[in-house]
């Protein structure tokens, strides 16, 4: 059985991953049935779900947020946005893709990502 | 002794006329006032157990109410000549008196001791009032003395309405006079024992006539509503020594007078209505005074005021009258000597240094001049009533008693009026007192100054808390009024 | 003297008294009130001596002797060396005008018989019937005290006031013991020069007799 | 002999009542939302998923605030350590647990009053905003339950004349026939609902929010990280379990052991999850259907529920 | 008669203490006046302890001291409860007035009335007559007053506080006073033995006047609604160990008087007197804690919360009295019980707290929650002090208020079958009232622990406070001691408390409670095993504690910054205040609160939609202060103002009143004949 406990952070994204990711914790897809949830602090959580390509502001907010999810911890960068700034590549407000603030342990493509490719990177962290 | 007693301030007083003012001619001033109080404690010691003396072929006679009386003068006598020596001196450095004026008011103050000793040995009730009357003329000098308009004003009230008043209470002496004539009058007609003697024979309806107009009458001196109205512009105006004897004694000199009347009456009368009339007088007095202190903004008019509070509960505890509750108002009346002579003689400082006696315009006191402050703050809780100070055994003892004949509303009714008094005296004390300093350091108040005050503060939180030498005293005066 | 005489003299300067008082209540000019004082103790030593020949009383006499002395002559000239400084100086305006002042020493007379029934009935001699005029007479000199402006009024009430119950005194026991008399005497002697003295420092310092400027001390 | 057996006795059942609680507090939370999530359609995580959580909340980093002090790390085990107390003395399996002395319902609701004000502390120990804010609603809401809570003890425990749990338990299986009075049916509804405001449940309070502003409970703990999370939610759940495991004992407590023998236990055990699991489930069914209220028509409830208290009072006094 | 000159010794040694404040030199005068005050309480407290050991009261007489009624000492159970009950605060307040000196006590005023102040405390429970009583009692007031102005130059605040102390306390004294001599009017004799023979057989009517006097009366200095407004007003103004022993020791005197005059001189009452009690208890608690709840000010709130635990001991005397009425003795010891239980553990936690407070106002300067904040981390043992005493006024066990409101709630819950339709009304409506008010009264100290002592420093001087000098400490650590003691060990001071609840019901021949280590209600279903329910809560913690350890794999956690949802500075300002912590509780409460809040919006010139500034200010004053005593001011004032026409200063006014009255006495002369 696994225990994921998600801290969900916009780094600049444009709501579209945001979008498939509540669908992932909706009733149709389900995630919380393999143990894993979304919480409201970064101190109950064992990973940072990231989207977007990380903006200037939200770098320090990132930056905080991961460190203040306790040990062993993972990085989730989901969408293309998030793991090399798609689209927004190149812009004058992006910072960099999330690899560039803090270092990423999973990375989930897609722009959006379909959320059965979620679930399946989030099984893969759980193993279930 | 007895006559001792008069004739001491009589040769003081002849002194200082015929020698020009200087400081150690004032100081005689204290020696003779203490003298008195050394006569009258002697006094006391003789009579308190036996019998009265009598001088003069039977004019002066001496027991232990008037005993008791001399202390009391004697006391705030030496207080009041003590301060009255920085007075004068002040007054003089300041250029607002001449030496004359200086040896008149020495004068002045020693005739006036010595009328406020003739009114408490006179045996007759006839010598008892023009003693009383005399005062009168003597202090009207003596409230005029710093010849100012207000002075003259407060002068001019002052025997305007006491003439009257005393006018008044000498046609009940005259009626007093009338209704033992008919029953048919000893060797000495107007004499107190054996009008006492003879009381229950007087005609009823004479004497609740006379009563009356004595309880007015005399009333006025001992500024009981409705003829208090002269008591705080006198008071305020007075040279704080003269304000001091005035409040201290002569308003208890007065009510000396009355509780002698009162045996008389209650013999002819029964005690109903001079009960009533007393507690009526009493409590118009404390209402009165409750009212006209809540909004008041002069600290001496503040202690006249008082001073009319003061009398009315005294009232109440004459209207009382049983031993306990004269015993307590004879121990009131000293206590609220020493208290009131104490505060009026710190004013009269607080007058000095200050230049106003405006409460608003003398803040912080306890701060800027802290002994001074101090004094008139004890001062204050003294004639409130706190103890250890003996206003306080003396108003409990006095309620207690009001309570024992069932004048307990009338009782009540004072301590609601207490109550209010309380509460302006504590605001108005508040802004006298404290506060913030300034600036300048503290003012020291020189020791001379403030010894006789301390003292007087002392000496009624001392009989507040034992009054040992004193209650034999006491009990056997009040025996006197209420057998 | 005969008892008709006696009766009808002492009713008479009694009568004079009360009289005297009524009038210092309607006239204006202050040096007719000081005279009309004068008159007044004229009458009272007169009631005073009176007595003290009926009774034969020779002490009571000597009284009504300083009485004449005192209150007709030696008070009125004092008084009336202040009136002097200031001829003009009259009661023009009193708190209550001179009708309603007749209408109350009316009622106050009235007041006074009814005060006095028992002081009446335990002397039901000649004289004690008058005791109600004495009282009378000082109520009057009272209710001029309360409603006259001027100092000189003021002083002149007090006399009054002083005169009525010197009356009641005279009526009613045949004058107080000579001490208290003389005791008496010398204070209210005392106390019309002290007034006289304040008077006239009042007038050299507010120009005026006027007793409505004393209004400073108050609350 | 037999109070040294006694004795063992009674430490026994409190053990397997802390035991109880302790493994059931967790499992009750996942059956609870099981159902929740079956109700509104989805699969939900397993039943035993909290126990899960828990275990890897135990192995994470502990953090502290640099701001926050001792009191931080005291209140979960204050938390925890008050329940486990209190379900160690609480008639949950038998009427004799150990400290029969001190089961009182009034000692009960102080000691997890002393848990819930800790914890209501250590919110405002980091210096957050969000800390302190949870604190203050959890606090207010804390008082205005109190006056139904113990106005429901007191309607509770005049027919026993006595407020000590034991005894009011034995008094309803020695007086069946008083199970179904006016008055108990009225305080044990006041009691339901004070039940779910402390415990932090729908409709006062969301345990699942994200939304900071709408926290009460959440927003205190948002500080704890891994072990000390692990406890306070351990406390939480097993506070939740206790308190529905009095209610249910005051409700219906057949079943419960009146001695410490072995059958006895095993079959208060027993009966004790079956009606928990039974009020559980029915809580989780009521709450799919609730929203949350707003903060400040909370006091509402409460005040309803204390009238519901009080009216169990006084139809007591009327039976009488 | 050993113990009597012990009594003479406590008192005289009293008065060498302000004597030696006095005329000491500043270096010594504080330490000799504590001394000698120790020595004091030491006497009599020797004293009290031998009367309730022997139970015999010890009688004084003496006729040379105050004129006409001289002095009656009698140190009965009760009274010698409540002089340990004294002695326990005014140990460690003097104490550590040592340490606190500096700021007022070390004035020759002040170190000469401190001492008075504290024997006149130790005296009050003695007296054995009206005017020993008034006088003690008055003697306390002028000491008290003194106390509270002795910051008088500096602060506007403690000068209003002072008048208002000294009126209210005055007029409360009248009416006792007033009390005391209907009382000793138809005994025939001044002392309350004589008082307590013949006030069982007064008129009812005259009875009930008595009682409802003395009731305001001692209930003003108790602190009672609506009598309490003295209260924070002159608490948080006084120097703190006056505060202390006012609010621990002075407040208690005021219910002593209570039992007193209800219980020792009139024997008991009709239930109605015990209804009054019962509300007035219930009203003080639940006003008392509302606004603890809602204060900003630290020593503001503990003044609140007096009034709040005073309402709850008025509870206790009122179920007392009402179960004394319908007959039911062994209830009513037992609620008479636990009023004196909560009494002494109130004098307890509060004087604690009241010390501690008066340290961080030395630390700090402040005594505004709003510019405190994290101070647990400067002043460690202040602060766990506090919180400790904080613990026990919110009757967490195992601590000693939790004991008092255990025996409280016993008796009320007893007290709701005895069948009595007062009781049936007044009980459950009590239990709510004490429910709340304990609700309320967590509140209030999560806030004044969690914004006081916690999180980040709200002020410059809140960040740089050092722990206070270590006598201060100690004395804190003396109280919070008795705190922990009374709430494992409460039976330690059931013996005193039994014997004095007899000494004030008398006719009760069983025991109320067993003593031993377990609470147990004698004849009645209620018991409590605090030793073992504190033991088993320590084994717990410390269980749970080794268990996180040895689960985790991390034994010290690691000290991170707080998790600020992300944003780049986390300040002070970004915490929750004192006002918006007690915001949902005024909210809910504000029918009874009344706040008053101001928002102010000042928008820049350009526009009116871009603001330039927002102020916003809410406070919450005392409504009975607002709408009681204010219009009786005003009315008074304004009467001040009318009678002022009085005095003209027309002598032709003054003459009138006289022949006014003249003619009136005529008339009424020539009427009467």
């Amino acid at each position: 059985m696994g225990s994921l406990q998600l801290r969900h952070v916009d780094a600049g994204s444009c709501n579209g991953c945001e979008i498939e990711i509540a669908s992932v914790f909706g009733p149709v897809y389900d995630a919380e049935r393999f143990g894993t949830r979304l919480v409201a602090s970064p101190r109950h959580a064992d990973g940072v779900l990231v989207t977007g390509p990380v903006t200037r502001n939200m770098a320090v907010p990132l930056k905080k947020t991961v460190e203040a999810t306790p040990q062993p911890r993972v990085v989730i960068a989901v969408g293309d946005c998030a793991h090399d700034c798609g689209v927004f590549r190149g812009g004058y407000g992006v910072v960099g893709s999330v690899n560039d603030v803090v270092p990423v342990d999973v990375s989930i493509p897609g722009c959006p990502p379909h959320p059965t490719a979620i679930i399946e990177a989030l099984r893969g962290i759980t193993r279930r | 002794m007895v006559i001792a007693v008069l004739l001491l301030p009589l040769a003081g007083g002849l002194v200082s006329g015929v020698v020009p003012w200087r400081r150690g001619i004032g100081w005689l001033g204290t020696v003779i006032a203490s003298g008195v109080l050394v006569t009258g404690v002697v006094l006391a010691v003789d009579v308190v157990h036996g019998k009265p003396m009598s001088a003069l072929g039977g004019v002066l006679r001496a027991d232990a109410l008037s005993a008791f009386m001399v202390i009391v003068i004697g006391v705030i006598a030496t207080l009041a000549t003590w301060q009255g020596v920085r007075y004068l001196g002040a007054e003089i450095a300041a250029d607002r008196c001449t030496r004359r004026h200086a040896a008149l008011y020495s004068v002045l103050v020693q005739a006036f001791v010595a009328t406020m000793l003739l009114a408490v040995l006179a045996a007759n009730l006839g010598v008892l009032w023009v003693a009383i009357e005399a005062t009168t003329v003597v202090t009207t000098f003596l409230v005029g003395h710093r010849r100012t308009r207000s002075s003259l004003e407060a002068s001019w009230k002052y025997i305007v309405i006491c003439s009257v008043g005393i006018a008044m209470a000498f046609l009940g002496t005259v009626l007093v006079y009338l209704a033992s004539l008919h029953v048919g009058h000893g060797p000495h007609p107007l004499d107190w024992t054996s009008l006492v003697a003879q009381s229950h024979q007087l005609n009823p309806g004479v004497m609740r006539l006379a009563f009356a107009l004595i309880v007015i009458g005399y009333g006025t001196k001992v500024g009981l509503v409705p003829m208090h109205s002269w008591l705080p512009d006198a008071h305020s105006q007075a040279p704080a020594p003269v304000s001091a004897l005035m409040s201290g004694v002569l308003l208890t000199v007065a009510f000396y007078a009355i509780l002698r009347f009162k045996v008389i009456a209650d013999g002819a009368l029964g005690p109903t209505f001079p009960r009533a009339l007393l507690v009526i007088v009493g409590l118009l007095s404390l209402l009165v005074a409750a009212s006209l202190l809540l909004t008041q903004r002069d600290y001496k008019r503040m202690l006249a005021y008082h001073s009319v509070e003061h009398m009315g509960l005294i009232a109440l505890g004459a209207a009382a009258g049983s031993p306990l509750a004269i015993a307590a108002v004879l121990l009131h009346i000293l206590g609220h000597g020493l208290a009131k002579g104490v505060l009026f003689l710190a004013s009269g400082e607080i007058l000095l240094t200050e230049g106003t006696s405006e409460i608003e315009r003398v803040p912080a006191l306890l701060s800027r001049r802290p002994v001074l402050g101090g004094i008139f703050g004890f001062g204050l809780f003294a004639l409130l009533g706190f103890p250890p100070f003996s206003l306080f055994v003396s108003e409990l003892n006095m309620l207690r008693a009001e309570f024992q004949v069932g004048l307990g509303w009338a009782a009540a009714v004072s301590l609601v009026c207490m109550a209010v008094i309380f509460a302006a005296v504590m605001s108005h004390g508040r802004h006298l007192l404290l506060g913030p300093r300034g600036t300048d350091a503290p003012a020291m108040t020189p020791a001379l100054v403030a010894v006789p005050l301390i003292g007087g503060l002392v000496g009624c939180a001392f009989i507040g808390v034992s009054a040992w030498p004193l209650e034999s005293l006491l009990h056997a005066a009040a025996r006197i009024v209420a057998p | 003297m005969s008892a008709s005489t006696y009766t009808n003299v002492l009713g008479l300067a009694a009568a004079a008294v009360l009289l005297c008082a009524v009038v210092t209540l309607w006239r204006r000019s202050l040096g007719a009130i000081v005279r009309t004082l004068a008159v007044q103790g004229a009458a009272l030593a007169c009631v005073a001596t009176v007595i003290g020949l009926h009774e034969h009383d020779v002490g009571l006499i000597v009284v009504g002797l300083l009485v004449l002395g005192a209150k007709a002559v030696v008070v009125p000239l004092l008084i009336g060396r202040v009136v002097r400084h200031d001829p003009n100086s009259r009661e023009t305006d009193p708190l209550v005008n001179v009708p309603a002042s007749l209408v109350a020493a009316g009622a106050l007379t009235f007041l006074a018989f009814a005060a006095t029934r028992s002081v009446t009935s335990l002397v039901p001699t000649t004289a004690g019937r008058l005791i109600p005029i004495g009282l009378a007479a000082m109520l009057v000199g009272f209710f001029a005290l309360v409603t006259r402006r001027k100092a000189v009024s003021q002083i002149v009430g007090i006399l009054l006031v002083d005169n009525g119950v010197a009356l009641v005194a005279f009526l009613a026991t045949a004058g107080v013991p000579l001490l208290v008399e003389l005791g008496a005497s010398l204070d209210v002697l005392l106390a019309v020069i002290v007034l006289r003295v304040l008077a006239i420092q009042m007038r050299s310092r507010l120009g005026s007799f006027d007793l409505d400027q004393l209004t400073e001390l108050h609350d | 002999m037999s109070t040294i057996s006694h004795v063992i006795g009674t430490g026994i059942s409190s053990a397997v009542q802390v035991a109880v609680v302790a493994v059931g507090g967790p499992v009750l939370v996942g059956v609870m939302r099981k159902v929740r999530c079956r109700l509104e359609g989805r699969v939900g995580p397993p039943v035993l998923q909290p126990l899960v959580d828990i275990r890897k909340l135990f192995r994470k980093q502990r953090f502290r605030p640099d701001q926050a002090t001792w009191i931080f790390t005291l209140a979960p085990v204050m938390l925890v350590a008050t329940v486990v107390v209190a379900a160690a003395i609480t008639p949950l399996v038998t009427t004799h647990p150990a400290l029969r002395a001190s089961s009182d319902l009034f000692v009960l609701v102080y000691l997890l009053l002393v848990g819930s004000t800790l914890l209501a502390l250590a919110g405002l120990d980091a210096g957050t905003a969000f800390g302190g804010m949870g604190s203050s609603r959890a606090v207010t809401i804390g008082a205005l339950a109190e006056p139904a809570l113990l106005v429901t003890i007191l309607a509770l425990s005049t027919t026993a004349h006595s407020s000590n749990l034991p005894a009011i338990v034995s008094a309803i299986l020695a007086h069946p026939e008083s199970v179904a009075t006016p008055q108990r049916l009225f305080a044990l509804g006041a009691l339901l609902i004070v039940i779910v405001a402390e415990s932090g449940r729908l409709p006062v309070d969301n345990p699942a929010t994200h939304l900071e502003l709408t926290m009460v409970h959440e927003a205190m703990i948002l500080e704890y990280a891994g072990p000390d999370l692990a406890l306070v939610t351990v406390g939480e759940a097993m506070r939740l379990t206790l308190l529905l495991g009095i209610f249910v004992n005051l409700v219906a407590p057949w079943g419960v052991a009146t001695s410490t023998s072995v059958s006895g236990v095993v079959v208060g055990l027993a009966s004790v999850v079956a009606k928990v699991a039974v009020v559980g489930v029915f809580l989780a069914v009521f709450e799919v259907f609730i929203a949350k209220v707003r903060l400040f028509r909370v006091p509402e409830l409460l005040a309803g529920a204390f009238v519901l208290a009080l009216l169990g009072v006084v139809s007591g006094l009327v039976a009488k | 008669m050993t113990a009597g000159v012990l009594v003479v010794a406590g008192a005289l040694l009293g008065l060498g203490g302000a004597i030696a404040g006095a005329l000491l030199p500043k270096g010594w005068r504080v330490r000799a006046a504590t001394a000698l005050i120790w020595a004091a309480c030491g006497c009599e407290a020797a004293a009290a302890i031998h009367v309730l050991a022997i139970d015999r009261p010890i009688v004084l007489r003496s006729t040379e001291l105050l004129p006409f009624t001289g002095v009656t000492l009698v140190l009965n159970s009760l009274g010698a409860f409540f002089v340990l009950l004294v002695v326990m605060v005014a140990v460690p307040a003097t104490l550590y007035g040592i340490g606190y000196a500096s700021h007022g006590l070390d004035t020759r005023t002040a170190a000469c009335v401190f001492p008075l102040f504290v024997t006149t405390l130790l005296l009050v429970p003695t007296a054995g007559s009206v005017a020993t009583f008034m006088a003690l009692w008055e003697l306390m007031a002028l000491t008290s007053l003194l106390l509270v102005l002795v910051d008088h130059s500096a602060s506007e605040a403690s000068r209003s506080a002072g008048t208002w102390y000294a009126v209210l306390t005055h007029v409360g004294a009248a009416t006792i006073l007033v009390a005391f001599l209907i009382l000793a009017a138809h005994s025939g004799g001044q002392t309350f033995a004589a008082i307590a023979v013949h006030a069982r057989h007064l008129a009812s009517g005259v009875r009930a006047l008595v009682f409802m006097l003395a009731l305001v009366g001692f209930g003003s200095k108790a602190g009672a609604v609506p009598f309490h407004v003295w209260l924070p007003k002159a608490h948080p103004e006084a120097p703190s160990p006056v505060s202390a022993l006012m609010s621990g020791a002075m407040v208690a005197l005021g219910v002593y008087g209570i039992v007193l005059v209800g219980d020792d001189l009139l024997g008991g009452g009709p239930v109605w007197w015990w209804l009054v009690v019962l509300v007035l208890g219930g009203a003080s608690a639940l006003f008392g804690s509302l606004h603890a709840a809602s204060s900003t000010d630290l020593k503001r709130l503990l003044a609140y919360s007096t009034t709040d635990n005073i309402g709850l001991v008025l509870l206790a005397v009122g179920a007392a009295g009402l179960y004394d009425a319908t007959r039911h003795p062994l209830l009513a010891a037992l609620s008479l019980v636990s009023a004196l239980v909560l009494l002494f553990n109130h004098a307890a936690f509060k004087g604690a707290l009241f010390l501690s407070a008066g340290s961080v106002q030395v630390a700090t300067g402040s005594r505004d929650l709003d510019r405190l904040g994290g101070l647990l981390r400067r002043m460690p043992q202040t602060g766990a002090l506090f919180l400790v005493a904080a613990a026990a006024i919110s009757a967490l066990p195992p601590l000693n208020g939790f004991i008092g409101e255990w025996l409280l709630f016993q008796s009320l819950l007893h007290g709701a079958v005895i069948g009595s339709t007062a009781a049936d009304i007044a009980i459950p409506l009590a239990v709510a009232a004490l429910a709340l008010t304990a609700g309320l009264t967590v509140v209030a100290f999560v806030k004044a622990v969690g914004i006081g002592f916690l999180g980040r420093p709200r002020s410059e001087s809140a960040d740089e406070a050092t722990e206070v000098p270590r006598t201060m400490r100690l004395a804190v650590g003396l109280l919070v001691a008795v705190c922990v003691v009374l709430g494992v060990a409460p039976t330690l001071i059931f013996p005193a408390v039994e014997r004095a609840v007899k000494t004030a019901l008398p006719g009760l021949g069983t025991r109320i409670l067993a003593h031993g280590v377990d609470l147990q209600v004698v004849g009645l279903r209620g018991m409590l095993a605090p030793a073992a329910l504190a033991g088993s809560l320590a084994g717990a913690v410390v269980g749970i504690m080794v268990l996180r350890r040895a689960l985790s794999r991390q034994p010290t956690p690691r000290v991170v910054e707080a998790w600020g949802c992300g944003r780049q500075l986390q300040t002070a300002r970004m915490q929750y205040t004192a006002t918006s912590f007690a915001e949902p509780v005024q909210r809910v409460f504000d029918d009874v609160l009344r706040p008053v809040q101001d928002l102010d919006v000042t928008h820049v010139a350009e526009s009116r939609y871009v603001i330039e500034s927002v102020t916003f200010a809410n406070t919450v004053d005392d409504a009975i202060e607002r709408s009681l005593y204010t219009p009786v001011i005003r009315a008074v004032r304004r009467w001040g103002q009318v009678a002022r026409r009085l005095q003209p200063g027309s002598v032709h006014r003054y003459l009138a009143y006289g022949l006014g009255a003249l003619v009136i006495l005529l008339v009424a002369v020539a009427v009467m004949g």
